[in-house]
């Protein structure tokens, strides 16, 4: 059902994408738009997370892999042993926000360091009013939210500020589900929690983005700032991997993927991300050309 | 003296009329029997006395019943004293699981007696019904380990416990082999000395040996919806009603189950 | 009337006059064998679920000692600086589920026996199937419906309670009201199927329907109704969508109600979610947690199983 | 013998007018009905503002596109079609699978299992328990068999079926028992009281009357499973499918899944999105319950 | 001629003796009564005549119960067969929840007779039954709109289409009223012209009128366990049975019924 409508080239077949739930997503907007041009090819998403999806790409059980974060040493080794060879692409830029209630009217930017008290494992049961942040904010609890430990955004956001991937205090809410983080940064006088800018835009009623100074001056989130790589460091690219056996020998995996690449800002846009600079552009298309 | 009277009772399961026009007087001190055969409403009528038709949906009453001179259906009266005055033991023996004791306690206890010693009222009760005896050794089991005449006594003893002035029987020995019945047949007779006592059976032997007076029920066609409704043939002395009824359908009845 | 002829005489039946068997039934065997089969799957399946349980469970422990486990009271299986003891989310479940049955089972109760005592007939024929239709709505829904109206609205915006994004005591209270309909239906079930002549009886002393109700049909129906709260026991502590969704995700001792916590359910579903690799020790604790909520609810079945049998009445 | 006292000869006892202490109406008596009704209203009006509030957040997105368009992330394009069919083909697997032998199964128990045999009880045990294992168990089970087996691919439509038929393969057993023991035992005794074997008094008496209660059993179990998400998710179900499910090896999201990933999305509109979906797998439940009353009233027998 | 015939019967439930050394013959074309008080055993005497016994969890036999000269017992024998040739009614009437033809097809199409035609084959069965006139026009309605009375003839047609020797009734009247009785024991003293009829009933006047010969059963404490056991205590033509019993206990049995 839903197919023989206008047909593009009449390819059929399968695309199985596998991976992080953060930019599942986006390539559920490409392959959505892919299903105008080309209705005949069956695009699933699952997320299995980051790792849980590079683990099914390295048993050949995928053809692409949706990433928060770059492969990781021992995963790669994994596609190794099994012979997959794989390219990244980085097909979406994202900006982790800091965020705070919208009603609260004392915090308006944050350093790494100041981050880093907040969050560090060292605080756990020691760092829990916002005066003891800086002695000008008020002597409101902190409340704590942000995404569960099995996600890339967790992984980056405890290695970019903590240092560590996992290294954060225990005693915070953790959920999988942004919305819930939306929920319960609103509701508590002293809330911050950390997630991606897209539930920002969509909830600027309830919370609202505070700026970072990762060293260089305040910088707030946005579009350009994460393109143009001032917002650090937690602005960061969302991949794919594509398994370079399925990219030549299946005709529908290239031309999904070349549709990917063409049709970035759209797709970004749809999913509430943030597109590619003409640069990563080119780079992402070199290096699908080289696949042939 | 007459402790229940019915004048012209109707009663009516939704629209079906299953009973019509009966007026009769239940005399005090005595056994009244009735008879007919199966469907012909001596359930009904039986059940109306006492307003245990309230609980079936859909039944209603419309002529007058009185008790003790008052009508039992006059809106200002309680069914619920209606009923404790007014006792009935069933076809079935239906005791309830709880022991033997409970099953006699609970009906004092719900409706607010409170005898000066509970277990005298127990003793006393179970001895009227004749079960005293049997089950003086197990008032702590539950009453589901007695046989079907045990069982049957023991709701009569239930019955005798809160004190009412009539009891209603419907088919108490149906489901009894003889020799409890017998015992139950005699209890009937020596309980007539202080209760009012209406009984209906299926067993002509049963009303000939035990009930003063007899009343003969059968169906017949309503006059205006052709349906099988309940009416009063005959109700007499129970010798005139076994030796020389007045009625051709009684003398049918009572001698197609001699024949 | 037609002659007899077909009839006749019974010693002239056409059948052999012996009495061993006709024909072997070989079909009726095989049939019977085919039943036989169907009844022992279900011990393979409880055997399947022993050994699928078992070997992650056996390794988890060769790493985690068991009372490190069933006593340790800091839950962080996947922070840099794991622990593993699982007090936090059993207590979390022992909340949820003690609030949840406090709503169900009053609730539940209070509507079993309106529906069976005093109910007519035909409101309880509608209302029974609507309650069953209740039982049926997605977990998920209430999950949300827990958060964004009990927690939030409510608890929050209305009654300004001390409490932040999530309580276990509004994933708790609508899980009891998720609960309600099975309690009411199942209690109501071995109410109804208590003889009218128990109610007749005890009508026929003198005592009201609120007697009758409770000092006659409820004791009668009682093996039943343990059954139904049972089974809403493990309903509770079986439940996951609405403990994710509602009850929060940190795993830490829960000391009131108004606190958030991690059950074990909804620890499950929400490693389940992430990516747990097989053989990895993050897939044993699913395991081994997984394991803890299949004991759990078979001591409180043999518990019940227990209580029916000493309250069993047969009429 | 004693003296009946506290009997005795019964002397009238005054009228039978004025309310009785502990009459139908006395204080208590109300009080009581009082709270049953609150309690009966309360969970009805609990659970109807639960459904409400869904409709009324649901209802500009009830529409035909909702039935025939397909996930996508425009959420004013997408559509819950191939959820709605995951849900309708995992049910009817987890039909398939289940009811030929939970009702085998439960024949055997209630009609031919000798009980004085300690493995028949340890059989009835067994299956009450597994009626109380928790979903998510089911869930965690099927995802280690399969491990276990070697399947990659959990996924699909089989691995969702086999999770929920072992979830409520209890269920239909015990309903089948409970069905079948409703039935009169002097329709069994007349039966083979004629010649009749007991497997012909079985297919030919018992099992059409036990009918009713195994289909409208099995039925609430079925709606039980269409409304399960944990297991599948626990099985990695798909929320993104943008084909129709067409077998068993078919990957596959439903209806709960689809639910639950959108209302985890950050758009509004996806939120509405998902309450309209809630409404539609809330009118399937009903049409599956209809289905069971039917049923019922059909061939419901009075004995 | 004797159809039946047990020697020394004991039938057990579990380790519980219900029924001790019975020995009687049942003859050929002639209505046998049993009668006795509640739980001496009749019933589990008739249900072990016939293998219906079977059916119930530790129930045994022991002694030998011979059928046409074969034992029924014997390990060859087939228990279907026996409970086809040896048929049995009822004391509540049990009719399928089928239409009235269906019920009487039932038996005759599962024990695989191939009648040349089914529908006469009812219709005999039916007319013996002596219901024929009372139901020709409703065969295809169910056979639970019947009257309590009727549905019992249904039972004993259905048993006839099946074309048994011998037809066991277990009170086959308690749950009916006086003329529908009257209308089965007329069909029994009919039927008796092909088949042997053996009854268990509480009703004396019954087995007066009926039975051609009649057994008393009584219970007593067995010897060794203590327990009540059932025993046959005198067995003989009604008549003598009724008038001149030779056992002090039938003559108190009886004279209590007519006491
Ligand atoms: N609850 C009821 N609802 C509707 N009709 C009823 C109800 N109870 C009895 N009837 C009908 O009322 C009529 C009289 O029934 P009732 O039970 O009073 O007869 P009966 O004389 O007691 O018969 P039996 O001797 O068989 O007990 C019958 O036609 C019966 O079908
Ligand atoms: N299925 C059974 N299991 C165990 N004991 C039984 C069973 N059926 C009957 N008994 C016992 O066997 C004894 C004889 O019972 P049976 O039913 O044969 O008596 P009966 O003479 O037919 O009595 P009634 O006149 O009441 O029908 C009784 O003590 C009874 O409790
Ligand atoms: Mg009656
Ligand atoms: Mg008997």
């Amino acid at each position: 059902g839903g197919q023989g409508a206008t047909n593009g080239t009449g390819l059929n077949g399968a695309v199985v994408a596998d991976g992080s739930s953060t930019v599942a997503p986006l390539t559920e907007a490409a392959a959505d738009l892919f299903r105008d041009v080309e209705p005949g090819v069956n695009v699933t998403v699952a997320t299995s997370g980051t790792g849980g999806g590079f683990e099914k790409f390295c048993a050949g059980e995928t053809d692409i892999s949706n990433a928060s974060r770059p492969i990781k040493e021992e995963e790669a080794a994994a596609c190794a042993a099994n012979g997959i060879e794989f390219t990244e692409l980085i097909v979406a830029n994202d900006g982790l926000a800091v965020v705070v209630p919208a009603a609260n009217d004392f915090v308006t930017c944050l350093t790494v360091d100041q981050l880093g008290k907040i969050w560090g494992p060292a605080s756990e049961g020691k760092i829990n009013s916002w005066n003891q942040i800086d002695p000008s904010f008020p002597n409101t609890k902190l409340a704590l939210f942000g995404p569960g430990t099995d996600s890339g955004t967790f992984d980056y956001f405890t290695k970019e500020i903590n240092g560590e991937e996992g290294a954060i205090r225990t005693d915070y809410s953790p959920s999988e589900d942004d919305n819930v983080l939306v929920q319960g940064i609103s509701g508590a006088e002293g809330g911050l929690g950390f997630f991606g800018l897209s539930y920002v835009t969509e909830n600027a009623d309830k919370v609202r983005a505070v700026d970072v100074d990762g060293g260089k001056g305040c910088v707030a989130a946005s579009e350009a700032s994460v393109q143009d790589g001032t917002y650090t460091p937690l602005g960061r690219p969302l991949f794919v991997y594509v398994n370079n056996a399925s990219y030549s020998e299946k005709p529908q995996v290239k031309s999904f993927l070349d549709f990917y690449i063409e049709k970035q800002s759209e797709i970004a846009e749809l999913a509430i991300f943030i597109g590619l600079t003409a640069e990563q552009v080119a780079v992402a298309k070199k290096e699908l050309e080289s696949l042939g | 003296m007459s402790v229940i009277t019915a004048s012209n009772v109707d009663v009516f399961y939704g629209k079906f009329r299953a009973v019509t026009g009966v007026t009769m007087d239940f005399n005090a001190n005595e056994i009244t029997a009735l008879i007919g055969p199966s469907g012909c409403g001596k359930s009904t009528l039986l059940r109306s006395l006492n307003r245990m038709n309230d609980l079936v949906d859909g039944a209603h009453v419309t002529g007058e019943i009185t008790f003790n001179g008052e009508n039992i259906y006059a809106p200002d009266v309680d069914a619920i004293e209606v009923r404790r005055r007014i006792g009935m033991v069933f076809q079935k023996p239906n005791p309830f699981p709880k022991s033997i004791y409970d099953n006699i306690a609970y009906g004092p206890k719900v409706i607010g007696m409170k005898p000066s010693s509970m277990d005298d009222l127990v003793e006393e009760a179970l001895t009227r019904a004749a079960l005293w005896d049997e089950v003086k050794d197990k008032l702590k089991q539950s009453a589901f380990g007695l046989s079907g005449g045990q069982q049957q006594r023991l709701c009569i003893a239930r019955t005798i416990a809160v004190k009412p002035e009539v009891i209603l029987m419907d088919e108490p020995c149906s489901a009894l082999d003889p020799i409890a019945t017998m015992r139950i047949e005699d209890l009937m007779v020596e309980l007539k000395q202080d209760y009012t006592i209406i009984i209906v059976t299926h067993n002509m032997q049963q009303a000939a040996r035990v009930a003063d007076k007899t009343a003969f029920f059968t169906a017949l066609p309503d006059e205006t919806t052709g349906n099988r409704t309940g009416v009063l043939v005959e109700y007499n002395e129970t010798t005139k009603i076994f030796e020389n009824p007045d009625d051709q359908r009684t003398e049918d009845y009572i001698s197609g189950r001699f024949g | 009337m037609s002659t007899l002829t077909t009839q006749g005489g019974p010693a002239k039946s056409g059948r052999p006059s012996g009495l061993s068997q006709q024909s072997p039934r070989y079909g009726e065997k095989a049939v019977y064998l085919i039943l036989r089969i169907s009844a022992w799957l279900t011990v393979l399946i409880t055997a399947a679920i022993l050994v699928a349980f078992a070997i992650p469970s056996i390794e988890f422990f060769q790493q985690v000692p068991v009372l490190d486990f069933l006593f340790g009271d800091r839950w962080a299986p996947r922070f840099a600086n794991s622990s593993f003891g699982v007090l936090p989310l059993v207590t979390a479940t022992a909340w949820t589920t003690v609030i949840a049955l406090s709503v169900a089972v009053p609730f539940g109760l209070g509507a079993a026996i309106f529906l069976s005592e005093y109910a007519h007939p035909r409101l309880r024929k509608v209302l029974k199937p609507v309650l069953e239709i209740l039982a049926g709505i997605p977990t998920v829904v209430y999950g949300y419906f827990a958060l964004t109206f009990v927690q939030t609205t409510v608890f929050r915006e209305w009654l300004k309670l001390p409490t932040e994004a999530f309580s276990v005591l509004a994933a708790g209270i609508v899980m009891g009201v998720m609960i309600i309909p099975t309690i009411a239906s199942i209690s109501e079930d071995a109410m109804s199927s208590v003889p009218q002549a128990m109610r007749q009886g005890s009508a026929a002393l003198g005592a009201n329907r609120m007697q009758t109700t409770l000092r006659v049909v409820f004791p009668a129906a009682l093996s039943g109704i343990i059954a139904a709260v049972v089974l809403g026991i493990s309903r509770a502590v079986g439940e996951t969508m609405i403990v994710a969704i509602a009850a929060g995700q940190q795993a830490r001792i829960v000391g009131n109600p108004l606190e958030q916590g991690q059950t074990m359910t909804g620890f499950i579903a929400n490693a389940a979610l992430g990516d747990s690799r097989v053989g990895s020790l993050e897939y044993d604790t699913l395991y081994a947690v997984g394991l803890l909520l299949f004991i759990l609810t078979l001591i409180i079945n043999w518990i019940s199983i227990a209580f029916v049998r000493r309250f069993r009445e047969v009429y | 013998m004693k003296p009946f006292t506290s009997i005795g000869k019964i002397a009238a006892q005054g009228s039978v007018r004025g309310r009785a202490k502990g009459g139908e109406y006395s204080p208590k008596s109300i009080a009581f009905l009082l709270i049953l009704w609150a309690s009966l209203a309360l969970a009805f009006a609990f659970l109807i503002t639960l459904i409400v509030t869904t409709f009324i957040e649901g209802s500009p997105r009830l529409n035909s596109m909702l039935l025939t368009e397909f996930p996508a992330s425009r959420p004013t394009q997408a559509g819950a079609r191939p959820a709605i069919l995951g849900s309708m083909m995992v049910i009817a697997f987890t039909a398939l699978f289940t009811l030929p032998l939970g009702i085998a199964a439960g024949i055997h128990l209630e009609a031919f299992s000798d009980r004085k045999k300690w493995w028949n009880r340890v059989i009835e045990l067994n299956v009450q328990n597994l009626a109380a294992v928790p979903s998510i168990v089911y869930g965690l089970l099927t995802l280690g068999a399969l491990s276990a087996l070697g399947v990659k691919d959990k996924n699909i439509v089989a691995a969702g079926a086999m999770a929920l038929s072992l979830l409520i393969l209890p269920v239909i057993i015990i309903v089948t028992r409970e069905s079948i023991r409703a039935v009169p035992d002097e329709i069994r005794q007349g039966s083979l009281a004629l010649g009749a074997t007991p497997l012909q008094t079985l297919f030919r008496q018992i099992l059409p009357s036990s009918v009713p209660g195994i289909a409208t059993g099995s039925i609430l179990a079925l709606s039980r499973a269409l409304g399960e998400a944990a297991p599948l998710l626990i099985l990695g179900a798909l929320v993104f499918v943008s084909f129709d499910p067409n077998g068993l090896l078919s990957g596959y999201t439903t209806l709960p899944i689809q639910i639950f990933n959108w209302t985890g999305r950050p758009q509004e509109e996806f939120h509405i999105l998902a309450a309209a979906a809630s409404i539609v797998l809330l009118a399937l439940l009903l049409a599956m319950n209809a289905i069971a009353i039917v049923i019922r009233n059909r061939f419901q027998k009075r004995w």
